[in-house]
């Protein structure tokens, strides 16, 4: 993703808990068993198992999940814009390997 | 692994590790133990030097020093003589200051009382009477300039309160009640933690004092006792149902509802505070989600059951109506 | 000549003799002229060691010394790896390396391990090791004894290390506060665990703290008057008789929470009149003096070694034993130190603070007498040296920060916090692993073919130095900055991590040293009690004669403190025999018991030798306890009448008399071979103990006071006090038939059963009048799990039944040995220990008795 | 027994000195009954140490090197001179503050 940093990215994660819901390969505490482990989320052809896994609607689902996928557990995250593209940035760099 | 260590995560305000708080005191009962300790260290410091010229001495120095250190002159001076006098005087000092920290500063004190419990802090603040009008958990709110007294009890293990910016730490010991004063000169929000070992998560068992400008803390406090709206929308609505239904009020209290539970923290204000899980997550509807969902994944060994039978439509709702108790 | 008549005599001022003995005797020595061919062929022969399997029965020093010099070290070795593992999950915030709950059973084991399986019984081993020759006596007084403490101590501690690999080890902390630790909160088998291993711990303590009491007051070589004792044998007796008196605090604490656990006592239960502070007193009241305990000893290894490379004696000899006794009082007053922030009254942290500060000038006595004596020598950088060096300046580092944390409010800060860490680990590894490690170096030679390398000492030594210090001084910053101890992990954003890491990567240089020490000891360390590498470093103590398995050929006569400096021939002349029982006097192994003061010959005693009981006793008291733990409590019952059995059949070959009853121990002076009463080594280490049994009772009173302070709305009315009309005269008519028994023995008319008949009416009326006390509590109605009053009084019935138990199987084992033929007249030792205990026995029944029945009753 | 007493003397008034003061606190803690009882038992374990400084000082003046009491008495003087001031120190707690 262009301007996008996926260190800050992860220092976004960390400061808003994500990880209470998600297992991060590099973040050893919390690893959250509520939603998937994303270990592999470079990987992964769906968001959320309904979404394409495009970097734009990446972003905008971190942002505010339910907007795109109704019903969906994860809620919005008090993030901004440029937030949300660092995060989709980072979340770009898990790979299985 | 080294650059994202000095990373600041921002998990939890107030938090901060320099100048050690120990040493950058935010109120008198910490202030004199501060000046005491920087008095100790300082002594500490000078008497090592000492000895290590002495050794020095003993081991590379000239022939007329290392005679005047070998004999039971040296051993009557430097063992008995320099100690009893540096020691006598730290002794009066010592004392003194403990006497003065454990008497009221003077002017009207303001009671709470908290309690340590596996893994979090009951929060009551009392009344002239000694009763508590407002319930809260993991958070104390206090006005700066005034000596707070704080009941501590525990109904469980030992526990021990300490908040290093604020005062020195006291124990909390079942069938005891222990008084500790504390008292913030400045506003801001100073970082607390259990230092007694209580099992299980005792690491992950933090609490947060926020001490307020004496009219911020009037608007807050009138603002907790404002009359408390119904729930907002559709959705917090049906998270209250669930409360209820879903056995959160079980545990939980929600003044005002019928959720009364004892068990665990009272959610009359979880909104509105800082952290979750007892200082060691921020608060948001995503953090809340997870913790309900699964804390133990979060707090491994702490009280609350997983729910992660919910669906997540449920757990969204009872986010958003918790999110909403302020 | 009866030794025992003359060493009570209270000698005047002026006189020079403490038992009658005349010491003009003592100029016969060296003597001259051959010696008689195959003497020390015999003493070789009386001496010599089993070999292949039968080696596990040997009871000899040098043996029983080594080996448990070795298993302490692999306990420091295992304890080490768990801080290690502790640190790398601690290198970084919110780390995964160690799940919490073993992260706190990591902390826990290490704690427990590091005090009670290594540190204590290291100091324990050395003394083994090293006192019968520091005092040149052919062993220790009770070498069975030393075994089965051996035995029990690595049997029990492997067992007890094992839990760890079966995730149920202790997660309590080392000093396991209820309530955490009571079932309520820790309901599996891991608190039980913690306290089996203690038990361990306990045992061999109060059995090498008798064994080490009665040796250096008892078999000091001739001459070796109190001034003259090497500064460690000094140290090693104010260790043991702290032993003595703190250990008993914990064996009731140990006691009282397993009642509490398994039974249901509340003793530390708030809701039922219990309080958990009171663990806090009866644990501290042992742990503070522990801490010194654990000092001590290594301070006299200290003083001997400084002397020794500097050259010169100890400046200030008599200001560094005044600072070992004073320390041994004082640390009984600073327990509470460790309790500062529980909310005590300020009047008493005060009074605490005081005791702390007082307790640190002995430390700067010593600290001030090694430099000193460092100043007057010169002494060359070899790896002691080192190793002294750096364990001062650390230690220095350590009593500073101490002398910090007894200011009250300043402990308020900084109690449990990473800044306590530091503190601790400055004292204890200044204290006591430097100067260990000094003493492995400075000591392998008397033990080793081969002495360690120099070479690869310097490593060791600036390794673990630096290591030392890059861990555990940033530790204090992080108390600073506020870091909890016992956390297992930490949120990121205080800049803990910055000095936890460095704190990792300290230990792991601090282990890297270690490692090289290891490698070291397998190239070097050949163990040989004979032809030994020899004396190094020069030192001029005693253990620096030619030995072999028999200690010294002759025992010399002692005139100075370093007397391989002062007599530049001793060696040679005691290599030929020229002093003191120069070959076996009688043809068993025996040593030369000597008075406590001015170390005048009192009489010889007749050592055992190998045996198998003491290993299999060990073996089955391991297995009893154990068992117990793991709930099969029908097989570990079985297994402690074996362990019983065992004791008395190891027992049953002792106490034997020998012909001649008097031998010439050199020069043709004659003492005893059999010697009865107070001079006895026997009598002396029944009355020490005495004293433990007696701490133990004493500890159980406290608690029954102190609860009845704390929660006097739970105290029900004692029954009526005229039962004491019953039981006084019980347990009095037990203690009477005692020492009528006693009389009766020495009376030629009175047939061979009357005096043991006596003993056994003794025993029956005091288990009689244990019967009665108990029943008397049970018809009042009070149930030992409905207050803290119930747990206190059953508690000390519980004290009393023990004991008693005792008692009767004493008196039964005495009437057998008469039965036999074995009891001798008119006195017998056997006998006169048995007549001591049961006196002992009933005196403490009429204290008991009185005190849970008149307080607060009849107040 | 006696040689004993001169060696330990001062440690033994100092763990009376001490238990005895602590007993005092326990029971009745600041109250003037506690102070005045403090300041009488110190005084008193004061003049115990004073004595046997004194007794040790003119023993160890007048005893042959070698005889039974004579090297007790020179150790028993210093550890009386420690006992006076620990004996001191403790007093401070409930005589000053």
């Amino acid at each position: 993703m262009p301007e996008a940093d996926p260190a800050a990215g992860r220092d976004v994660v960390q400061r808003v808990g994500c990880a209470s819901c998600h297992v991060f390969p590099d973040i050893s505490w919390p690893r959250g068993a509520l939603g998937p482990n994303l270990g592999d989320f470079a990987d992964q052809g769906l968001i959320g198992g309904r979404v394409p896994n495009r970097p734009d609607l990446l972003a905008a689902f971190v942002r505010d999940a339910p907007a795109l996928i109704p019903g969906t557990t994860m809620p919005a995250m008090p993030i901004s814009e440029r937030e949300s593209r660092d995060v989709a940035a980072y979340l770009y760099t898990l790979r299985d390997r | 692994m080294w650059p994202r260590i000095s990373t600041p995560s921002g998990i939890v305000e107030g938090l901060a590790g320099w100048p050690p708080p120990v040493l950058d005191p935010a109120g008198p009962y910490a202030g004199s133990v501060a000046a005491l300790s920087w008095a100790l260290i300082a002594l500490a410091a000078g008497i090592f030097l000492i000895v290590l010229a002495a050794l020095w001495i003993a081991l590379r120095g000239r022939e007329r020093l290392r005679a005047r250190l070998g004999g039971e002159r040296a051993i009557w001076i430097g063992g008995v003589v320099f100690p009893v006098v540096v020691l006598t005087a730290l002794l009066i000092w010592g004392l003194t200051l403990t006497r003065n920290l454990s008497e009221p500063a003077g002017g009207p004190e303001l009671r709470m009382r908290v309690s340590g419990e596996m893994w979090w802090w009951r929060v009551s603040y009392l009344d002239g009477n000694g009763r508590a009008f407002m319930q809260d958990a993991n958070e104390l709110h206090i006005p700066v300039g005034r000596t707070i007294a704080i009941e501590l009890v525990s109904p469980d293990v030992i526990h021990s309160f300490w908040v290093p910016q604020l005062s020195g730490k006291l124990d909390m010991v079942p069938g005891r009640r222990n008084l500790i004063r504390i008292q913030a000169d400045r506003p801001g929000t100073y970082a607390g933690i259990c230092a007694e070992y209580c099992g299980g998560p005792h690491a992950l068992m933090g609490f947060l004092v926020v001490a307020h400008a004496p009219d911020d803390y009037a608007r807050w406090l009138a603002a907790r006792r404002a009359p408390r709206a119904a729930p907002p929308d559709r959705q917090s609505a049906r998270g209250a149902a669930l409360f209820v239904s879903a056995g959160c009020a079980a545990c939980h209290r929600i003044a005002g509802t019928p959720a009364n539970g004892q068990a665990g923290p009272d959610l009359t204000h979880v909104g509105s505070r800082r952290t979750l899980g007892a200082g060691i997550l921020p608060n948001n509807r995503g953090t809340m989600i997870g913790w309900i969902g699964n804390s133990q994944a979060i707090k491994p060994g702490n009280r609350m059951p997983p729910y992660t039978v919910l669906p997540g439509e449920d757990l969204q709702a009872l986010a958003a109506y918790l999110e909403a108790q302020r | 000549m009866n030794a025992s008549r003359t060493s009570g005599a209270v000698p005047p001022a002026a006189s020079v003799s403490e038992t009658g003995f005349d010491p003009t005797l003592f100029d016969r020595f060296p003597t001259s002229g051959e010696r008689p061919e195959g003497e020390l062929g015999e003493l070789e022969h009386v001496w010599r060691a089993p070999r292949g399997w039968g080696l596990l029965t040997v009871v000899n020093n040098n043996y029983v010394g080594i080996f448990y010099v070795g298993a302490a070290f692999l306990f420091f070795l295992l304890a080490g790896i768990l801080a290690l593992v502790m640190r790398v999950q601690l290198a970084l915030p919110l780390n995964g390396v160690l799940p919490q709950e073993t992260y706190n059973q990591f902390f826990t084991m290490h704690g427990t391990v590091m005090m009670f399986l290594f540190a204590v019984p290291a100091v324990e081993a050395l003394g083994v090791l090293l006192l019968p020759q520091m005092l040149a006596a052919r062993d220790l007084p009770f070498p069975r004894l030393s075994a089965y403490a051996f035995w029990a101590y690595l049997v029990g501690g492997l067992a007890f290390f094992a839990s760890i690999f079966v995730g149920l080890a202790p997660n309590g902390g080392w000093f396991m506060y209820p309530p955490l630790t009571s079932t309520a909160y820790s309901p599996g088998i891991n608190a039980d665990f913690w306290l089996l291993g203690i038990g361990f711990i306990e045992i061999s303590a109060i059995a090498g703290a008798i064994e080490i009491i009665v040796g250096v007051l008892k078999t000091r070589a001739p001459g070796m008057s109190l001034d003259k004792m090497p500064i460690f044998a000094w140290a090693m007796l104010v260790f043991a008789g702290m032993i003595i008196i703190a250990f008993p605090a914990v064996i009731f604490g140990t006691l009282a929470l397993e009642l509490e656990r398994a039974l249901n006592w509340p003793f530390f239960d708030p809701t039922r009149g219990g309080d958990p502070l009171l663990w806090q007193h009866l644990f501290w009241f042992f742990g503070h003096p522990e801490v010194y305990i654990i000092f001590l000893p290594a301070a006299g290894l200290v003083s001997m070694m400084v002397a020794a490379l500097s050259r010169t004696p100890l400046v200030g000899y008599r200001l560094v034993v005044l600072a070992l006794v004073a320390t041994a009082f004082i640390s009984f007053g600073v327990w509470a130190h460790h309790m500062f922030a529980v909310g005590m009254p300020r009047l008493s942290v005060g009074f605490f603070s005081a005791a702390s500060m007082a307790v640190s000038v002995p430390a700067g006595i010593q600290v001030f007498a090694w430099i000193a004596t460092l100043s007057v020598g010169r002494p060359r950088y070899q790896t002691p040296t080192l190793f002294l060096v750096g364990g001062l300046v650390t230690f220095v580092l350590g009593g500073l920060t101490g002398v910090m944390v007894a200011m009250v409010p300043f402990d308020w800060q900084v109690h449990d916090s990473y800044f306590i860490v530091a503190h601790l680990h400055y004292v204890l590894i200044g204290g006591m692993v430097f100067p260990m490690f000094a003493g492995f170096y400075y000591w392998t030679p008397m033990m080793s073919r081969r002495p360690l390398s120099e070479r690869l000492g310097k490593w060791v030594f600036w390794l673990m130095f630096a290591g030392m210090q890059v861990t555990f001084l940033p530790m204090h910053l992080t108390g600073f900055m506020g870091m909890p101890r016992r956390v297992y992990t930490y949120l990121p954003g205080r800049d803990w991590e910055i000095t936890n890491m460095i704190s990792t990567v300290g230990a792991f240089m601090l282990a890297a040293g270690i490692l090289i020490f290891l490698v070291d000891l397998i190239r070097n360390f050949r163990f040989a009690a004979e032809g030994n590498a020899g004396n190094v470093y020069g030192g001029g103590t005693l253990e620096w004669l030619p030995t072999g398995l028999y200690s010294t050929r002759s025992i010399p006569l002692v005139t100075s403190r370093e007397p391989l400096w002062d007599r530049p021939g001793l060696s040679r002349e005691v290599e030929e025999g020229r002093y003191f029982l120069p070959g076996s006097a009688t043809g068993n192994r025996e040593t030369i018991i000597t008075s406590p003061l001015r170390a005048e010959p009192q009489y010889l005693q007749i050592m055992p030798g190998p045996s198998v009981w003491p290993l299999l006793s060990a073996i089955f008291t391991a297995g009893f306890f154990l068992l117990l733990t793991v709930q099969a409590y029908l097989v570990g019952v079985v297994s402690g009448l074996v362990a019983i059995w065992c004791m008395i059949r190891w027992l049953w070959e002792t106490d034997r008399p020998v012909r001649p009853p008097t031998a010439d121990i050199g020069a043709g002076i004659e003492v005893p071979t059999y010697v009865t009463g107070p001079s006895t080594h026997g009598w002396w280490a029944m009355v020490v103990l005495q004293i433990v049994i007696g701490m133990i009772f004493l500890m159980a009173a406290f608690s029954y006071l102190y609860l009845y302070g704390v929660h006097t709305s739970f105290w029900t009315a004692p029954p009526a006090p005229s039962w004491l009309a019953l039981l006084l005269p019980l347990y009095g008519a037990g203690m009477g038939l005692a020492w009528l028994a006693r009389v009766l023995l020495a009376r030629r008319r009175s047939t061979l059963w009357s005096p043991a008949t006596a003993l056994l009416f003794g025993a029956a009326s005091l288990l009689t009048g244990f019967v009665l006390d108990c029943l008397s509590w049970r018809w009042s109605g009070l149930d030992p799990e409905a207050s803290g009053q119930g747990a206190t009084v059953y508690g000390l019935l519980a004290i009393q039944g023990f004991v008693t138990g005792v008692a009767v199987l004493i008196a039964l084992y005495v009437a057998a040995r008469n039965s036999r033929g074995l009891v001798t007249r008119p006195r017998n030792n056997s006998f006169d220990l048995a007549v001591l205990f049961l006196i002992y026995t009933g005196a403490q029944g009429v204290l008991g008795a009185a005190l849970v029945r008149l307080f607060p009753g009849a107040v | 027994m006696r040689a004993w007493l001169l060696l330990l003397g001062g440690m033994l008034v100092w763990t009376i000195h001490f238990f005895v003061l602590y007993g005092l606190g326990s029971l009745f803690g600041t109250t003037p009954t506690a102070r005045i009882g403090t300041l009488l038992v110190t005084l008193a374990c004061l003049a115990a140490n004073l004595a046997i400084l004194v007794t040790c000082m003119r023993i160890a003046r007048t005893a042959d090197r070698e005889s039974v009491l004579g090297w007790p008495a020179r150790l028993g003087a210093p550890v009386a001179v420690l006992s006076i001031v620990s004996v001191a120190w403790q007093a401070f707690p409930a005589l000053f503050t």
